[in-house]
């Protein structure tokens, strides 16, 4: 049996974890199931998704795909035409633009992931604080966490000072972060739609020695940032999750069905958001995990 | 006869690939195999034939992926809005593609003119426009995606899909783009005109050739090929965003280059393009055909090639 | 008297704030050859670019058949008949040659080009020149005599009423310039008109009807080829008496400074052999294409080679050109344009580029650059409008001068000038022919290679002649004469193998 | 005297940005933000001055954004390797400096010799290297993020956070590495040369310029520029990834053309590059300034001015 799977290349943090994950779960399923065998492909962009795609099913006859779409819309009609197939289709993470198309949907809460961290704002801020955001790389993703944030500051008189992109990389939320402090003399919080850019934005706020103005709340449960959090730090109050790990889930449920009956579990895992706190810390601190 | 490696190079450079192709994967020559490597190759391989004039004339164009990227969101922006009218009709199709070739046109020009009226590198002209068209994707998509309307998408997908006697679309649109453009470059006063310029401006000056004119042709040329490419494109995606078209750029001029047309201009031709965009291709195919190395690494077996099948190009061309 | 063509009327041009050209008149007749002769930088190729509709003057007007002719560019020219042939190459170097001779004007059926006619026309043309190049020959893979011939074939294929040639001939030997003047004489029994300008005088006395003598960009005589001896042209132009051309000769000493022994060059040279003595001028003759250059190059390290050179009784490393210089051994090429100067840059730059560490410890001493520049300036009687031009805008002569003087900077024992004077004006050769005297004179050894018989014979007192990339024979003496160089250059001669 | 655009052209785009600037915002000119902005210029500073020395001699550098994370990302695991045996101390920063250094070396010979040696297009061969590198730093960094030991970060971060008299460190590089950049090009035999080789490479060969070994040395001075880029780039976040210097090639490039270098090479001004990075760091600066344009539009913001800055000067040096 051979499954395909599919994941977009290590472009930042988050990405990069999923890959660690998905060649962990890859080798270890290879080295437990005899006949099992994997194809992995990593890509920079939707257009060479498909290719991939179609490489997979033209020249390696999979049994089952386990794929995270790049976006959701180009996606769904060459996935749509492989289940049809009779192919075993495992969509993680970003759903398709269809209903019904997967067999099996394991996911991460997009929405969830922007409510939670601005359910922590609203609770632990005043009315009249001011807050940035650092948005990730303009997608459909970054959206919709965008907007659940927004939603959940709304009406809260929590005052939203700017948004800009760092684009889910250190370097970028570095600079807008700079820029952020030489242009508002008060900040009270930052929101940063990801540990990587959490971290950049940190480096920023160290420098110009601001650091107990304000505080940060970044997103994914990177392995530092949950560190921070756990040992209390004020810049780092909380995380938000967001873990990679969901494709191991996937490929582990996908190969386990496929291998004992043929017939993989099938319905939607959706892995809520959850806040990391001091108190719960320990239980997302994954010493191994290289995120 | 003495055998030119400067025109086999890259053709044996090709067989090498088909070659490991076969010894890794049995279904590498099936017909689905390489359906899907000629009609993926179709969209670089169109835009890449534009390319080969531009840098033939001694330009360059770096703008083409975001130029595909926006073409792709106005075309579907302009469907989208049209459905609500016009219906789920073959009209809309052709008044969507009739835009992209008309956007392509434009923005080609734009580049063209920049580059011959103000007389600005052609570098820094489509680096610039690289960036405008990129940011304006963005834009139009409001950080997301653009999607063509569902039912219009069932009905334009067979322009991807479909095809006839078994040879899809894509694949037939690049044949043709490739055939004409080998024709328009070693059998036009055009082509000639552009090798020319680009071995020699002031030379083609003298000669009362109308330089301004062919430089910003060229781009135009290229221009309405991105919005060929577009066309069959969309019907693939359904969709464009900020990530699609990609790097394309650099692709298509590694494509021109590895084809054995001179980065320096002067020197040109289609068949090599069209053989260095189909190895390109090759390479990610076989990639995706094999575990034998980790998918980081990829990008360095590409770079690999890349290189290799341009050493073989030039060592043959000194030796002889 | 037939009304003039194309004529100047009180035209004047200026590059920024200098004027080169001063109020001239001039006319051309249909069915005439007019020569325009002067010094380097006297203005004659200005004035054929503003009669050609590549530049446009400053002051007062071109007529085309007493009608003001305003062209706004060179293709207006052409339209008009007007064709015209620049001193420097222009030749797109990728294409063919029967690209070039169409280039902007091809022949097509339909949208299509006609591949076979343009062929069998540039053929038919280059073979009215008796160059026998395949038409699908890549222009950069030709020799520069056959450069030119496909030049004056791309002018023979337009629709020519006025020819301006701007020193069409000073690339070709004696023969193939006479190839060139049957086709001159024909264009010109067809009634139309040619100007063409020279430093090579007796041919000026053996093609043109009519002289015009142009000095520091005014005209200063005028008239039918009757009125010149070429002494008298010569004095008209230069404004001296330059009558005693070439010093005494002199043979070099009996130490021998530059030893070749069996040197191939691949697909140029085989199996050369010749020695050089301190203090001597030796001439190499031969036929164009013969690898003349390439011999030379091949020993000075610029090109590939076998075969042992010995300078200065030790031998010399091949493919290693600074080495070389260091031990004082330089070449001077033949290609101005294209391998000997900087043309966008300035001429300090130029003249100091080999050297440039003499000048650099370790930051440059402009002032010293400078010195070395008016050194250059008054040694070698370079005319520049001003200091910081460019070298491109130099004229064709004064670019030679600056060469010269560049390699002379390297302070070399041993230096080969490959077509010494070509471009050159006569007064100018005589300072340059002196100029390699009293080099000889200094002790230095100097190869001259040339294509100009009187200029082997006037300067050298011994000269090998190569012919088919081999030496055909050594000449010395009273054997130099020019009977003797063809007769081994066209590989009549006697196989003298042990002359070296 | 004669108003040179050529010259005056960037400087008069500097100074319009900043007025601008000062517009806008009136912390702009504030101490802060000027360091802010020197700094990460710095990186980009740094290497768009060995970028100068390259393209002035006829060459390109596609690689050293990719160069740069592959560099960084070797130092860091350096490092971290040798934390257990020297233990956290000013031993390992130094060996870790002598590592980045190295590899910029190189790095920078192996792009130099295969442009130099094997005669391939400079485009090519570090479109190649560059796909090498990226994929090399993902590879080493497993996919995600290499990070420097903890504790070593803290005694590493002075390099970026510190410096002298209220300058810090990158910007005192920076400066350093711009005026010795000016004086080589300048005054030197070695900048004279390579406008040789890049205005004709011939007529340089000829004049017994060692063609080879100058352009190969360009690419190795570029290489340790890179290096000296990256050891100040560390200790800013101590971690290096995929992302890490993505896109530098082409703001450098960009940056030295809109100083006044000319791409074809021949001609090059360290100065003018000075300013054509200053140019780009404060047009995003700027746009994080203000809410004035979406977000999306920055990149065609960014493009527009690319376009202005260039059409400004070369209008200039064609009027004059
Ligand atoms: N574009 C230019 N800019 C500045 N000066 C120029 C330019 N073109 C020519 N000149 C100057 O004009 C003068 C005349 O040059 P021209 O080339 O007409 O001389 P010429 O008579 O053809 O000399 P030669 O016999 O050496 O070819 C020279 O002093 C030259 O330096
Ligand atoms: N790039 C090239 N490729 C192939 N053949 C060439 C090339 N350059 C020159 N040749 C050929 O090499 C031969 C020698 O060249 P060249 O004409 O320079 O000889 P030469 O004896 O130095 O004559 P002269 O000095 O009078 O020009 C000729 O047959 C020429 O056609
Ligand atoms: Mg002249
Ligand atoms: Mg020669």
């Amino acid at each position: 049996e051979t499954i395909g799977v599919s994941i977009p290349a290590a472009t930042h943090g988050w990405a990069g974890a999923l890959n660690f994950h998905a060649e962990q779960t890859v080798e270890r399923l290879e080295e437990q199931y005899e006949d099992l065998d994997f194809v992995l492909t990593t890509t920079p962009d939707p257009g060479t998704q498909i290719s991939d795609l179609e490489d997979m099913v033209a020249t390696r006859n999979i049994d089952a795909l386990v794929v995270l779409p790049f976006e959701s819309e180009p996606l769904t009609g060459p996935i749509q035409r492989i289940a049809e197939s009779g192919t075993w289709v495992t969509v993680v993470d970003r759903g398709l633009s269809q209903e019904n198309i997967e067999d099996l949907y394991v996911a991460g809460d997009n929405e969830s992931f922007g409510r939670t961290a601005g359910d922590y704002f609203v609770e632990t801020l005043d009315e009249g604080s001011k807050v940035v955001v650092l948005r990730g790389i303009p997608t459909s993703i970054d959206n919709e966490r965008v907007e659940a944030f927004q939603a959940a500051l709304d009406g809260s008189g929590i005052e939203i000072l700017a948004m800009e992109h760092g684009n889910w990389s250190r370097d970028d939320a570095f600079t807008v972060m700079q820029d952020f402090l030489s242009r508002y003399p008060e900040i009270d919080a930052v929101w940063a739609a990801d540990d990587d850019m959490a971290v950049g934005a940190i480096g920023a706020i160290e420098q110009a020695g601001r650091q107990d103005e304000m505080w940060v709340v970044g997103g994914a449960g990177m392995k530092e940032m949950v560190q921070r959090v756990q040992d209390g730090d004020s810049m780092v109050p909380v995380d938000v999750t967001y873990p990679p790990a969901m494709i191991a889930t996937a490929i582990e449920l996908t190969a386990m069905g496929l291998m004992s009956d043929g017939v993989p579990m099938s319905g939607d895992f959706i892995i809520a958001s959850e806040l990391i706190t001091q108190d719960n810390a320990d239980q997302y601190y994954f010493e191994d995990s290289p995120y | 006869m003495k055998i030119d490696l400067h025109v086999l190079g890259p053709i044996l450079a090709l067989v090498a690939l088909i070659g490991i192709g076969i010894a890794l994967n049995s279904n590498f020559l099936s017909y689905g195999n390489i359906t899907n490597v000629l009609a993926r190759s179709a969209f670089i391989g169109i835009i890449a034939v534009g390319m080969t004039f531009v840098i033939t004339a001694g330009g360059l164009d770096l703008s083409v992926g975001s130029m595909a990227a926006f073409i792709a969101g106005l075309m579907i922006l302009c469907m989208n809005l049209l459905v609500p009218s016009m219906g789920q009709s073959l009209g809309v199709i052709l008044i969507g593609i009739a835009v992209a070739l008309a956007a392509g046109l434009v923005a080609g020009a734009i580049n063209g003119l920049l580059v011959t009226r103000a007389g600005i590198e052609a570098f820094i002209v489509t680096l610039g426009t690289m960036g405008i068209y990129r940011s304006l994707v963005t834009w139009l998509a409001d950080g997301g995606t653009l999607s063509l309307d569902y039912g219009m998408r069932e009905l334009y997908r067979p322009v991807y899909y479909d095809g006839i006697l078994g040879v899809s679309w894509p694949i037939i649109v690049f044949a043709i783009v490739a055939i004409l453009g080998e024709i328009v470059m070693r059998h036009t006063a055009f082509g000639r005109h552009c090798a020319a310029i680009g071995s020699n401006e002031t030379v083609a000056r003298y000669s009362t050739v109308a330089v301004t004119r062919v430089k910003t042709l060229t781009y135009i040329l290229l221009g309405c090929l991105v919005g060929v490419a577009v066309v069959m494109y969309v019907p693939r995606l359904g969709s464009a965003s900020a990530s699609t078209g990609l790097l394309w750029e650099l692709e298509a001029i590694a494509a021109v280059i590895i084809g054995g047309t001179v980065l320096k201009g002067g020197f040109g031709r289609v068949w090599g393009t069209v053989v260095g965009v189909l190895i390109l291709s090759l390479i990610g195919n076989i990639l995706n055909l094999t575990d034998m190395v980790s998918p980081y690494l990829n990008g360095a077996i590409q770079g690999v090639i890349i290189i290799l099948a341009v050493v073989l190009q030039r060592k043959g061309s000194t030796a002889t | 008297m037939t009304a003039p063509t194309l004529a100047l009327h009180d035209v004047s041009k200026s590059f920024g704030p200098i004027e080169v050209l001063h109020g001239v008149d001039f006319d051309l007749r249909p069915g005439e050859v007019h020569a325009l002769i002067g010094e380097n930088g006297a203005g004659k190729s200005t004035m054929m670019k503003i009669l050609g509709g590549y530049l446009s003057p400053t002051g007062g007007e071109v007529r085309l058949d007493g009608q003001r002719a305003a062209f706004s560019d060179s293709a207006e020219a052409e339209a008009a008949g007007v064709i015209m042939i620049h001193q420097e190459f222009n030749l797109a170097d990728h294409l063919s040659v029967e690209q070039n001779v169409f280039l902007g004007r091809e022949i097509r059926r339909g949208i299509f080009l006609d591949h076979k006619t343009m062929q069998a026309k540039s053929r038919d043309l280059m073979e009215a020149l008796e160059a026998r190049v395949p038409p699908r020959t890549r222009v950069s893979d030709i020799s520069v005599p056959e450069k030119q011939m496909v030049e004056i074939a791309k002018a023979l294929s337009r629709n020519v009423r006025v020819l301006i040639m701007d020193e069409p001939t000073a690339v070709l030997t004696g023969a193939e310039a006479r190839v060139l003047f049957k086709q001159v004489r024909r264009l010109r029994d067809e009634g139309a008109a040619i100007l063409f300008t020279s430093h090579k005088l007796d041919e000026v006395s053996e093609i043109a009807d009519r002289v015009t003598v142009l000095r520091d960009g005014a005209v200063v005589a005028q008239g039918g080829i009757d009125e010149f001896t070429e002494d008298a042209m010569a004095t008209a132009m230069v404004g001296r008496d330059v009558s005693d051309l070439f010093p005494a000769k002199r043979a070099g000493g009996d130490e021998i400074i530059l030893e070749a022994a069996h040197v191939d060059v691949p697909g140029h040279v085989t199996g050369a052999s010749l020695s050089l003595r301190k203090g001597e001028i030796l001439g190499i003759g031969g036929l164009v294409g013969a690898g003349r250059t390439e011999l030379m190059e091949g020993l000075v390290g610029l090109r590939p080679r076998t075969g042992t050179v010995t300078l200065k009784g030790t031998s010399l490393p091949g493919g290693d050109v600074a080495c070389a210089r260091r031990r004082g051994f330089v070449y001077l090429t033949e290609d101005r344009k294209g391998a000997g100067l900087l043309l966008d840059k300035s001429l300090t730059e130029n003249l100091t580029l080999p050297v440039l560490h003499r000048y650099a410890r370790p930051l440059i001493d402009r002032k010293a650059e400078a010195a070395a520049l008016d050194k250059a300036i008054t040694d070698f009687d370079i005319r520049v409008p001003s200091r910081d031009v460019k070298v491109g805008n130099l004229s064709g002569g004064n670019q030679q001068k600056l060469l010269l003087a560049k390699t002379m900077l390297c302070d070399p024992d041993v230096v080969v000038i490959d077509e010494p004077t070509r471009g050159i004006d006569i007064g100018t050769k005589q300072q340059i022919y002196t100029l390699i005297h009293r080099l000889a004179e200094e002790g230095r050894s100097i190869i001259v290679i040339s294509s100009e018989m009187p200029e082997l014979i006037g300067l050298c007192n011994r000269v090998y002649v190569m012919h088919g990339g081999h030496v055909a024979g050594e000449l010395t003496g009273s054997e130099v004469t020019e009977d003797n160089v063809i007769r081994l250059a066209t590989g009549l001669g006697s196989q003298r193998e042990d002359a070296a």
